[in-house]
């Protein structure tokens, strides 16, 4: 069995043009190779002007413009089905931003990794908060853009149990390579117990999970160490220097400025940083959320 | 550096039709840079048909006939002035390539107060009032502001150009037998006056 | 000059002006008070606005009395413009 | 008048000192202006290329930082694409050789041929500067996908600004060599009496023109974006960063055959050249050349097929994307074809352009596995892509430059290089060049993404083989340039026509006078490969 549905139909393009191409190759050299013995100059001293010949010409014209178009075929049926989901799929949201990916399930659970159950179709709905991502699948040979401002879907139905790497394959900056997640395909009895198993964060800090789950910790150290953002720890009464409306100010960081940053982060921007990095959160944290990672901020 | 031997079609002969067919070439490139503009404009008033209807209204569409009527008139100056200049009365020409000047000078400070009167309504990217236009709206003064602003300064250049062919007709190097510098300019010159063509209608009259 | 070459008149400039003056005024008319024709105003406004263009394309360009090899450049240009525009919007269109 | 032709100092001698170079109007020095700085960026992006190896030889980090070599990776596509292949041969050889094979003295438009070298210049200047000014060299891919290219603090804006500069720089050689073409040829030399190389520059020269100022104009709209704020791509208020992909592929496909088809002009030179023979199907290489570049205008949606492009729109483009490999086929076969019955002498050139064959085998068929949608999903920014892409531009247009390098040297400097070195050179750069890209593909099919700093265990044996592969390459590239080089210094003197060639650079002088002729050059009868020792069938 494979991975998914879409392994036989890609793969087959794949074989199919594979195929084609290696005949050529190996077809071409090989006559290359024999003409250029044959006719090398000791053996061919006059060569012989033959300037063209249109039966071959045609014959040469011909044959590679069906061997395209049955390539083209292959292609095309292979991806169409890619095209709509079946409408008894199961949604997911699949969230993308720099530099996590997170799934929130319709019943409200939100894990950092994909669980799915197999032989259902899963339709995942792909959203980016900040810039290009792309949900990369390579056992499942799918992968779709994620794009900021626009509602894409990928979906596809795990047909082999196990545990398959997701890879963020659209460039989005410094950590791309380590946007990477799991996608596992489960029986219906194990993912249903995964479901209800409750928040696997739960004694958790809820300003700790906020951060978590909003990537904001792929930015910002808890620990003092400086990654793309200051660090969180000893954050709040730090003195630092901000620019804002291009006037250097020194400031002292209060939970208030602390709120405004995070709902409009590029109102002002932290000396020796990189501005315009960090997405806007307002329409994703509610100001309960901002409170518990603000507490949270302060106990570090 | 003298040579003996001269090659009968050289690139180092005056060639007029060489230098007009260049001067088409290069309008091709200034077709599809300004192509590049329309196309996301196109893309964009499809995306929001409304929105750009309604971002219109902010336009005087008088202002924008008036302006389409002085660049008509200038291309047509410069049109005269090229052949004023071929039955060999320079003078004229002169006189006639400075109307054309004085034309793109009164089409830039029509625009000048049009952009002007938006900027004191808050309609410049980053301002308050802008920021709170409604979602495809700022799309539509981003165009407007981005081609409008390409467009003026294709404006200053062909009035640049035209300045220059002036002078090389007041010195003679531009007379009644070689005149294809002022041809290439009048060719730049109605460029500018056919990208408004297009530019008139797309912002000025949506209905 | 070893070929003479056609010099346009004086009327015929005024001549070509006059029609492009005539249709700005139809195409400011019929965008501002011709209402009733509503989705085509786009088509008849992108229309008048390509007949202007070839006008002064034709007249003030000089491109009618040019050798064909102009016109047949530009028209492959143009062509390929339009090509562009049309694959672009039919992406956006089918989606 | 009558010169003796003992008389006239060649292009090299005629006048001296730096500035008899750099404010030069005579298209052969312009083209050697454009060789040495052409070069010299090749060289900087080939170690930023290294680079890139040596951190991939484990996964981790090993000797640079993440953004580092995210700059790393920008800088070496931008080099490579727009320094060095996109300029390569049209700016170096069409400078040097087209107005030569046409039978004339120089290109139409002298002052704005030395023009567009300087702005070659100053576009190089920027792109190296961002190595110096702002927070360093963009992050961004040489694609400079919105809406990442707007947020990164990098110098995204000079990279762009630098860009926009080549391209002008570009576009006006286009211009150019279309009009020599049109208004300069040889008395009695009819478009199909030209060498294939003006017609491949002819395509070209059409692509250049037509579609750089696409590409100009969207990345204005990048910089005014990061300068101005005018954000026609931010998503926050209706942009579409999706809209931006299909401006940037409209330029950027067109531009993948302005590296490739003057390659493929070489090659069509040097064949019949080494065949002494006629070229079989003159008509269909030179018409497939201008398919190819009119089809190729067609086809960037290949480039886009998982970003969320319409279904229908993908099929179109990807049959289009198939039309554009049948010209091509074309060719190759009319190559093989002329080999038949030739009197084939192997000299280096001639490995070049057979290599080149192999190699652009190679890259054009892993272009028609992602030219298929199916095929494309799975593939698409993984390292199949990085291995095709190298394998057209460095295995096919890169070794066409080297093969024209060879061809032409003793035309170019009057000195003859040593063959067997050269050869040596050859063989070194061949296998090195597979080793390095082969096992890209193979890294792409099981999965492993491009632009990626840091990779899976499972991919590690694969880069350790590639890696090794940068370094045999880069072995047989030093041997190579240092041959030239000695050649160049004190290499034997080359006779006026030491390949028995027939277009009509080789009916004067090496190195040739200043005014290219010195006396009028002989088209020959019955079209320009028409070999008066062969037999004919
Ligand atoms: C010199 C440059 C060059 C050339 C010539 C080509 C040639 C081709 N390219 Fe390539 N391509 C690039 C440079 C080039 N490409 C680059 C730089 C990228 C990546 C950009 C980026 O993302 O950074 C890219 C990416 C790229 C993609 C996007 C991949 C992705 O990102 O998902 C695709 C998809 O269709 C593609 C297809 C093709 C095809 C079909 C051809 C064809 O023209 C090839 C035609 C040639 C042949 C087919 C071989 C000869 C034929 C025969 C011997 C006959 C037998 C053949 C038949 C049976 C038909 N290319
Ligand atoms: C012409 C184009 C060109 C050339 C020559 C090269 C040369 C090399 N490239 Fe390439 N590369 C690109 C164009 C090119 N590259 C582009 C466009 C990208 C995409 C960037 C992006 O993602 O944005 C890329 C990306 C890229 C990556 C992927 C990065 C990633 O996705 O993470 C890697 C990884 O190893 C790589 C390696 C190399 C190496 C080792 C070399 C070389 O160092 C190999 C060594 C070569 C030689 C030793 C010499 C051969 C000699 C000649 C060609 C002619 C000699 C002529 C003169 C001296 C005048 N390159
Ligand atoms: C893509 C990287 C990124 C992500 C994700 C991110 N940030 Fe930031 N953040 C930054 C950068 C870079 C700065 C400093 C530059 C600036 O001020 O814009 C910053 C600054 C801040 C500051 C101000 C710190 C100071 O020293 O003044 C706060 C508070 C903050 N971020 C909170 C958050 C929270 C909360 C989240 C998640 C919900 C988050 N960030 C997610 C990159 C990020
Ligand atoms: Cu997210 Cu790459
Ligand atoms: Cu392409």
């Amino acid at each position: 069995m494979n991975a998914s549905n879409f392994v036989e139909g890609v793969d087959l393009s794949l074989y199919v043009i594979l195929g084609i191409s290696v005949f050529f190759l190996i077809a071409i050299t090989f006559v290359m190779i024999y003409f250029l013995f044959k006719y090398r100059k000791k053996n061919n001293p006059v060569a012989t002007n033959i300037p063209h010949n249109t039966l071959l010409e045609i014959v040469w014209t011909v044959i590679p413009t069906i061997l395209v178009l049955i390539m083209f075929w292959y292609g095309w049926i292979g991806y169409k089905p890619m095209l709509t989901a079946p409408s008894d799929a199961m949604e997911i949201e699949a969230v993308g931003q720099m530099w996590k990916w997170t799934f929130k399930y319709p019943d409200g659970k939100v894990s950092d990794s994909l669980v799915i159950p197999i032989d259902k179709p899963v339709k995942l709905n792909l959203k980016s908060i900040d810039v290009l991502h792309s949900l990369y699948i390579p056992a499942f040979r799918i992968k779709r853009d994620v794009v900021p401002g626009q509602d894409f879907m990928m979906w596809f139905t795990g047909q082999k149990l196990g545990t398959y790497d997701i890879f963020c394959a659209e460039y989005c900056g410094q950590l791309h390579s380590y946007m990477l997640s799991s996608c596992t395909v489960v029986s219906e009895d194990d993912y249903n117990n995964w479901l209800t198993s409750g928040p696997n964060l739960s004694n958790e800090h809820p300003g700790l999970t906020l951060l978590k789950t909003n990537a904001c910790l792929s930015c910002h150290s808890r620990d003092g160490s400086r990654i793309i953002g200051p660090s969180f720890k000893g954050l709040i009464g730090r003195q630092e220097v901000i620019i804002r409306d291009g006037n250097r100010e020194e400031i002292i960081v209060d939970e208030e400025y602390i709120a405004g940053k995070i709902k409009n982060p590029n109102t002002s921007e932290v000396e020796t940083y990189q501005a315009g990095l960090m997405a806007s959160y307002g329409d994703i944290l509610s100001d309960d959320d901002i409170k518990n990672i603000i507490d949270y901020i302060s106990t570090l | 550096m003298e040579h003996s031997f001269s090659l009968p079609n050289s690139g180092h002969n005056y060639d007029a039709k060489a230098s007009k067919l260049g001067m088409w070439l290069f309008l091709y490139t200034e077709l599809l840079l300004f192509g590049g503009l329309f196309m996301v404009y196109m893309v964009y008033r499809a995306l929001n048909p409304d929105a750009f209807l309604i971002a219109s209204f902010n336009l005087n569409v008088w202002l924008g006939t008036i302006n389409t009527v002085v660049l008509l008139t200038s291309s047509m100056t410069v049109a005269m002035s090229i052949t004023a200049i071929q039955k060999g009365n320079s003078k004229l020409s002169l006189i006639l390539l400075a109307l054309t000047v004085a034309a793109a000078v009164i089409f830039l400070v029509i625009k000048y107060f049009e952009w002007g009167a938006k900027i004191e309504h808050g309609f410049w990217p980053g301002m308050d009032h802008f920021t709170n236009l409604p979602f495809g709206e700022q799309l539509y003064f981003y165009l407007y502001f981005f081609m409008t602003g390409l467009h003026g300064l294709h404006v200053v250049v062909g009035m640049v150009f035209i300045l220059i062919v002036m002078k090389k007709i007041k010195n003679g190097s531009q007379n009644k037998n070689k005149n294809q510098l002022l041809e290439n300019s009048g060719l730049y010159w109605h460029l500018v006056d056919l990208i408004w063509i297009y530019l008139f209608p797309l912002f000025y009259l949506i209905h | 000059m070893e070929d003479s070459y056609h010099i346009t008149g004086y009327a015929e400039h005024f001549g070509t002006w006059v029609s492009l003056i005539l249709l700005t005024f139809m195409t400011v008319f019929i965008s501002v008070f011709g209402a009733d024709l509503n989705t085509l105003t786009v088509a008849t406004a992108l229309f008048i606005a390509s007949v202007k263009a070839l006008v002064v394309a034709y007249y003030f360009m000089h491109l009618k009395y040019d050798p064909k090899i102009y016109r047949i450049m530009i028209l492959i240009v143009m062509s390929m413009f339009v090509i562009f525009l049309i694959m672009l919007i039919f992406d956006y269109l089918t989606r | 008048m009558t010169g003796t032709s003992a008389s006239q100092p060649s292009y090299l001698d005629v006048t001296k000192g730096l500035f008899s170079w750099i404010f030069t109007l005579d298209h052969k020095r312009i083209g050697l202006l454009y060789l040495y700085t052409v070069g010299s960026f090749f060289l900087v992006g080939v170690i930023l290329g290294v680079i890139m190896r040596l951190e991939l030889f484990n996964p981790g980090a090993d000797i640079i930082e993440a953004q580092t070599y995210n700059q790393v990776f920008t800088l070496h596509g931008v080099i490579m694409v727009f320094l060095f292949i996109i300029p390569s041969i049209p700016a170096v050889f069409g400078n040097f050789f087209l107005p030569i094979m046409l039978g004339t003295d120089d290109v139409a438009f002298p002052r704005i041929n030395l023009m567009s070298w300087w702005l070659y210049v100053i576009g190089a200047i920027f792109a190296l500067g961002t190595l110096i000014f702002g927070d360093g060299p963009a992050d961004t891919g040489w694609t400079f996908y919105a809406p990442y290219s707007v947020k990164t603090g990098t110098n995204v804006s000079m990279t762009v600004l630098a860009a926009f500069v080549l391209g002008f720089s570009s576009i006006l050689t286009g211009l150019n060599f279309i009009v020599t073409i049109h208004r300069l040829r040889a008395p009695g030399m009819g478009f199909n009496d030209m060498p294939l190389f003006s017609w491949a520059l002819y395509a070209t020269s059409w692509i250049q023109l037509l579609a750089t100022p696409i590409i100009g104009i969207t990345l204005l709209m990048i910089l005014a974006e990061r300068v101005l704020g005018i954000g026609l791509f931010d998503p926050a208020i209706g942009g579409d960063p999706i809209l931006y992909q299909h401006l940037f592929w409209i330029y950027s496909h067109p531009a993948v055959y302005i590296m490739a088809l003057p390659a493929m002009g070489i090659v069509s030179e040097i064949i019949p050249t080494f065949s002494q023979r006629t070229i079989f199907g003159y008509k269909a290489i030179a018409y497939s050349s201008m398919g190819i570049a009119l089809v190729g205008y067609f086809v960037w949606g290949h480039h886009m097929f998982t970003s969320g492009m319409s279904g229908p729109s993908a099929w179109i483009f990807s049959l289009l994307t198939f039309f554009v490999a049948i010209p091509t086929s074309i060719k190759v076969f009319n190559w093989l074809a002329t080999l038949y019955k030739g009197s084939i002498d192997i000299e280096v050139p001639l490995l070049y352009a057979l290599a080149f064959i192999f190699n652009f085998l190679i890259g054009g068929l892993t272009g028609l596995v992602v030219g298929a949608l199916a095929a494309d999903v799975h593939l698409h920014d993984t390292y199949f892509v990085v291995g095709h892409f190298h394998y057209v531009m460095l295995g096919g247009t890169g070794f066409a430059f080297i093969g024209g390098l060879h061809y032409w040297f003793p035309k170019m400097w009057g000195k003859m290089y040593n063959k067997a070195v050269a050869k040596l050179a050859f063989a070194i750069i061949f296998i090195g060049l597979n080793i390095l890209y082969f096992p890209m593909l193979i890294l792409g099919v099981m999965g492993m993404p491009r632009r990626y700093y840091d990779y899976l265990p499972e991919f590690h044996t694969l880069n350790q083989v590639s890696t090794v592969g940068s370094w045999i390459m880069v072995t047989g590239l030093i041997i190579m340039l240092v041959n030239l080089f000695i050649a160049h210094r004190k290499g034997k003197k080359a006779p006026d026509n030491p390949w028995n060639g027939i277009t009509l650079e080789w009916q004067t002088k090496s190195p040739p006078p200043l005014y290219n002729f010195d006396k009028m050059p002989k088209l020959a009868k019955g079209g320009p490969y028409n070999y008066p020792n062969a037999k004919n069938s």
